[in-house]
């Protein structure tokens, strides 16, 4: 966990709406990993807050985000350009850890929640697990990161909620349609929240007991775990902290 | 080197920097950022008597150079406090400041001899605009606030008590002049603003809880001016806050007549705001020939 | 296009967006700039009785996101604004709101009396923090908004009065309800929150003044949180005002239940930050299948 | 007047801790004159307030001007590149206007009082005046524009207040040392209040009656003459604008 000051190298558009920034690190930083988080400034006056964004790719010396452009600051932060320098908080959060044992593994990723999926395609490519992706997508202009999702995956299932790409379903239909085949040891998955709560639905319904780990957001104050700010609730009613206790938790752990 | 060393009620700061309340949890987190002992002292997330859970999410907003926040006092309770995090600090070599609210004169009063004579300070919260029943009231009435004062510090023998004051009040001098009278040992301020944002899209407050209090950079003027007001109000030591980011900043409160700062927001926007501001404060005083906060505690002087 | 139309106490307001006072004078320096012509409404920089100089300079510093002004209503007076100003302000078709200030009720029932049947309305400043012996006084207790709201009122025969309302008091929809007592037919808020920014070279407040009235986007939370209050309490006609630089800014307030809203601080980051407002609440309206303001008027609805 | 959006061209050091910026227009701008003035947003958001800068130079598509980075806001400007967009009102203010008949011309400038005089060799260079330049720096490093000033004028001396670069003295010496040879019909000049202060103490015990105009500096709101924050008080009692009024007046007439 480190203040850091970060040289934008990139800062472009992979889909309508969503940017695709790379930031060079200054320093080595130890435990960059995949579903752990940045929290990024924008990089104007205006707002004192950070954006927490998901680490999507990394190597040695740099670190790649992309994030949608939704509201006043990351609209913002959209005008950054290669040379100019923000601030950071990495790497934050548990991320998401696969064991020995999970051999198959299920991504479900809506909206922005594909870019965590990817970081896992990318740092657990290679390991000689298998993936089944699942990536669902509002509409055939949001659709990005294709050849990350296909190339890593066993078997990849691009949808959009309009089906102007893919087939018209969202990602926790086309994952259950294909359930049987894929047969994941473990599924991870990061989304807005009515698809979470489908996900949970859906493996209840169907008695899958599957570990499976969800990751949240929630709005930030200090990202580091010290202000409660971004609490969710816990199954046995107490509070934890997406920030630090996530945000990555088990589907049977939070309230979703 | 300028020394920086300020003493408050009997606790002896090795610099002017302080956590404020709720930005800094129990000063664990930080930790693993910067070794937290350089910090002057630390001031701790509001402890009840119980524990709490505090609002509903989002808990958090922005406006334009402020933030708005409405936790709602979660906080694992003053037990959880003494057992888990006081060993911590205590190691930590940083004057230990116990923020307390309650929602009762009783609440108040137990905290206060729960705590007596374990931490180095305590810091009546009775203005956090956040939670309903508890704080507000107390905070904004000078007749409550003495009241309130005169409670918690009959419950304390051995540690010197610090009101927060609410700047959400007609004048805040006068509240300042009331905590003196019932019995404080140190006043601090300010505390929030209450505000509100809209998500117009929605239609709803974007915060749960509806209004929220505003901090950071965009109130400092309004916190310097009160800082000001209070300081010529009382005879007792005055703890400034409110939007200081840097060095600077820190100075503008300790001319007004501050002893000592604390820095919330600051916190977010960057994690090492305050060893920043205190190794500022350093660099500012050499380069000024101040050789001590003394030389400049409440050298302001007015225009004509 | 939406209609964007508006109409307060028989005042007809082409759209909802008037130009704050004093930040815009009497509308002749704008007016080289756009047609202020398109504007809802006008309220004038704020008139005395006798013509006066103000307050020393420097009468303006910066905070973050905020800034700080004691002008201390330097004005030519009510004669020539009647003689010079107005026939301008009339040819060009809006709205036009006479501001105006006094140190005795007396001054409030003179100048009220001098400008009845003259403007469409008339603005009592109650509440601007600068000038030390008029405003002041008045803007803070109930009591004394409801009694100089009642001397003005009383010389008023034809013109409908707006009492503007000072956020530097312990409740501002206590004293909007005096006002409405008092016989206001309408209020506006906030006038400006009282600040101090130190000059740590000078170690002198920067303002001649010593304190200023804060204001600009920073504030907007507060003043959003207090339109809100103040909607809640009254049942006259509310105009917002606080930090507005933008059209969705604008909504906020009217979603907050504010019948129009004024624009200060931001005419001097933008000078065509109005028309731009308006231009933009056509826009949003029209994006939201919003068809005039009565369909979003106080539609907010408080959370859980 | 006219509220644009201009484009950095060039933001540079010319001297110790002061910049040159020349932005492009977006379109014609009338009135551009020397001793004028623009209102520049500073570019980040936690400064509401344009600075005012005085034109040091323009061309039909740009303006330049020269800054000292003196507070947060201009150590913010000085951050800009080229490319940026900043918001800008202009022209503002009278300007200095030479009679036909003001053919011998004194410019005492001090400071970044130099650049308002600087636009005025650049106006009437070629319009067969002469000018006569005394220009005051603190230091050496600060020297700047030198080319302009010596190319622009009849006779020039550049004096510095510790004496690193020609003679100790200051701008109001280096003037008054030279009157009887110089002998102007009209004295334009800018720089510190102290400055001017001595110009008119010097012209008063020297019973000089020539034509003498100053251009004065105070702190503004709106920079257009609405919102009365930037006065100065004139002989007869009242208070004029500086950002409308002025900022040139006749010595005479402002209080000093
Ligand atoms: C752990 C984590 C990882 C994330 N990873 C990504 C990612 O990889 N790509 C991506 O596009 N988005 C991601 N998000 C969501 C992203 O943080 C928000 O979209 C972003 O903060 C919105 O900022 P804004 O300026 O557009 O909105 P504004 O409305 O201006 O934001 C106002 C405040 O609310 C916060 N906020 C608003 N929406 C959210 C949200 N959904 N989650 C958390 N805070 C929010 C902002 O951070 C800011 O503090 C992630 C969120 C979390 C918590
Ligand atoms: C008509 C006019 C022309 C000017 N031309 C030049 C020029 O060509 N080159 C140059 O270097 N400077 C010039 N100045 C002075 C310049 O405006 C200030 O140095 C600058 O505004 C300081 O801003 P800051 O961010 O460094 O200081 P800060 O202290 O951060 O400024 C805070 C506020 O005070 C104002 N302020 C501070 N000092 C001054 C000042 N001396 N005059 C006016 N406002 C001030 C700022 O504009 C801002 O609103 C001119 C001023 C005026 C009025
Ligand atoms: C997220 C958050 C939580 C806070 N919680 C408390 C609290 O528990 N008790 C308290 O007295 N003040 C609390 N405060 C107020 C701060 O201690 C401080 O008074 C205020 O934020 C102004 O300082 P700043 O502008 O430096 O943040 C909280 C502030 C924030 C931002
Ligand atoms: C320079 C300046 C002068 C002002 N003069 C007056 C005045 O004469 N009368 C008045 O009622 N309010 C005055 N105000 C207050 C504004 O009308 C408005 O209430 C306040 O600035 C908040 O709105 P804003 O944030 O949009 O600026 C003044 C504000 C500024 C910035
Ligand atoms: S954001 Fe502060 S605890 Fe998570
Ligand atoms: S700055 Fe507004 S009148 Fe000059």
């Amino acid at each position: 966990m480190k203040e850091l000051h970060v040289k934008v190298l990139e800062n472009v558009p992979v889909a309508a709406g969503v940017n695709r920034l790379t930031f060079s690190l200054p320093e080595a930083v130890e435990g960059l990993r995949c579903g752990r988080f940045v929290n990024l400034s924008v990089g104007d006056g205006a707002h004192l807050l950070r954006r927490p964004i998901a680490i999507c790719e990394h190597i040695e010396s740099s670190v790649t985000v992309c994030y949608q452009i939704k509201g006043a600051g990351t609209r913002s932060l959209a005008e950054r350009k290669a040379g100019d320098v923000l601030t950071c908080v990495l790497p934050l959060g548990n991320g998401f850890v696969l064991k020995e044992e999970e051999r198959r593994v299920a991504l479900v990723g809506g909206g922005v929640g594909i870019f965590p999926m990817i970081s896992v395609l990318k740092e657990y490519g290679g390991s000689g697990k298998k993936f089944f992706s699942y990536m669902g997508f509002r509409t055939r202009s949001a659709v990005c990161c294709e050849e990350a999702i296909r190339g890593g995956s066993e078997c990849a299932a691009l949808v959009t909620d309009d089906g102007s790409y893919g087939e018209k379903m969202n990602a926790v239909e086309a994952f259950f349609a294909d359930y049987e085949s894929a047969k994941p040891d473990v599924i991870l998955s990061c989304g807005p929240l009515p698809m979470l709560r489908a996900l949970k639905a859906g493996l209840a319904a169907r008695g899958i007991q599957t570990p499976c780990y969800v990751s949240l957001e929630e709005r930030m104050g200090c990202g580091v775990g010290a202000c409660l700010v971004c609490v969710c609730s816990l199954a046995n009613g107490e509070h934890a902290r997406v920030c630090k206790d996530g945000p990555v938790f088990s589907i049977g752990e939070v309230e979703l | 080197m300028a020394d920086l060393r300020v003493n408050i009620c009997g606790a002896a700061f090795k610099n002017p920097v302080i956590a404020a309340s709720g930005t800094f949890g129990f000063g664990r987190e930080f930790d693993e950022i910067y070794d937290i002992g350089v910090l002057g002292g630390i001031s701790t997330k509001g402890l009840t008597l119980e524990p709490r859970l505090g609002n509903p999410t989002p808990r958090i907003a922005e406006g334009y150079g402020v933030i708005l926040n409405a936790v709602g006092l979660q906080n694992p309770g003053v037990e959880a406090f003494v057992r888990e995090d006081m060993p911590f600090l205590r190691k930590k070599g940083t004057v230990i400041i116990a923020n307390v609210a309650g929602r009762t004169l009783d609440d108040y009063a137990a905290i206060c001899a729960r705590l007596d004579g374990l931490v180095d300070l305590i810091e009546l919260n009775i203005s956090c605009p956040n939670v309903k029943c508890g704080g507000m009231a107390f905070g904004i009435r000078p007749e409550s606030v003495k009241e309130v004062t005169r409670a918690a510090k009959s419950a304390l023998a051995a540690t010197p008590l610090i009101v927060k004051l609410s700047p959400n009040v007609e004048s805040i001098a006068v509240n300042a002049l009331a905590a003196q009278e019932g019995g404080a040992d140190c006043v601090s301020l300010i505390n929030t603003l209450t505000g509100m944002v809209i998500d117009i899209e929605r239609r709803k407050p974007l915060i749960a809880n509806n209004t929220g209090g505003v901090s950071g950079a965009g109130i400092r003027p309004i916190a310097v001016r009160m800082v000001f007001e209070v300081c010529r109000a009382v005879a007792i030591p005055v703890i400034g806050m409110g939007g200081i980011a840097c060095a600077e900043d820190a100075v503008e409160f300790i001319m007004a007549g501050a002893s000592a700062v604390q820095v919330g927001t600051a916190n977010f926007t960057d994690t090492l705001a305050m060893p920043k501001i205190i190794q500022g404060l350093n660099t500012w005083m050499d380069a000024h020939g101040v050789k001590n906060l003394e030389e400049i505690r409440g050298c302001l002087t007015l225009n004509g």
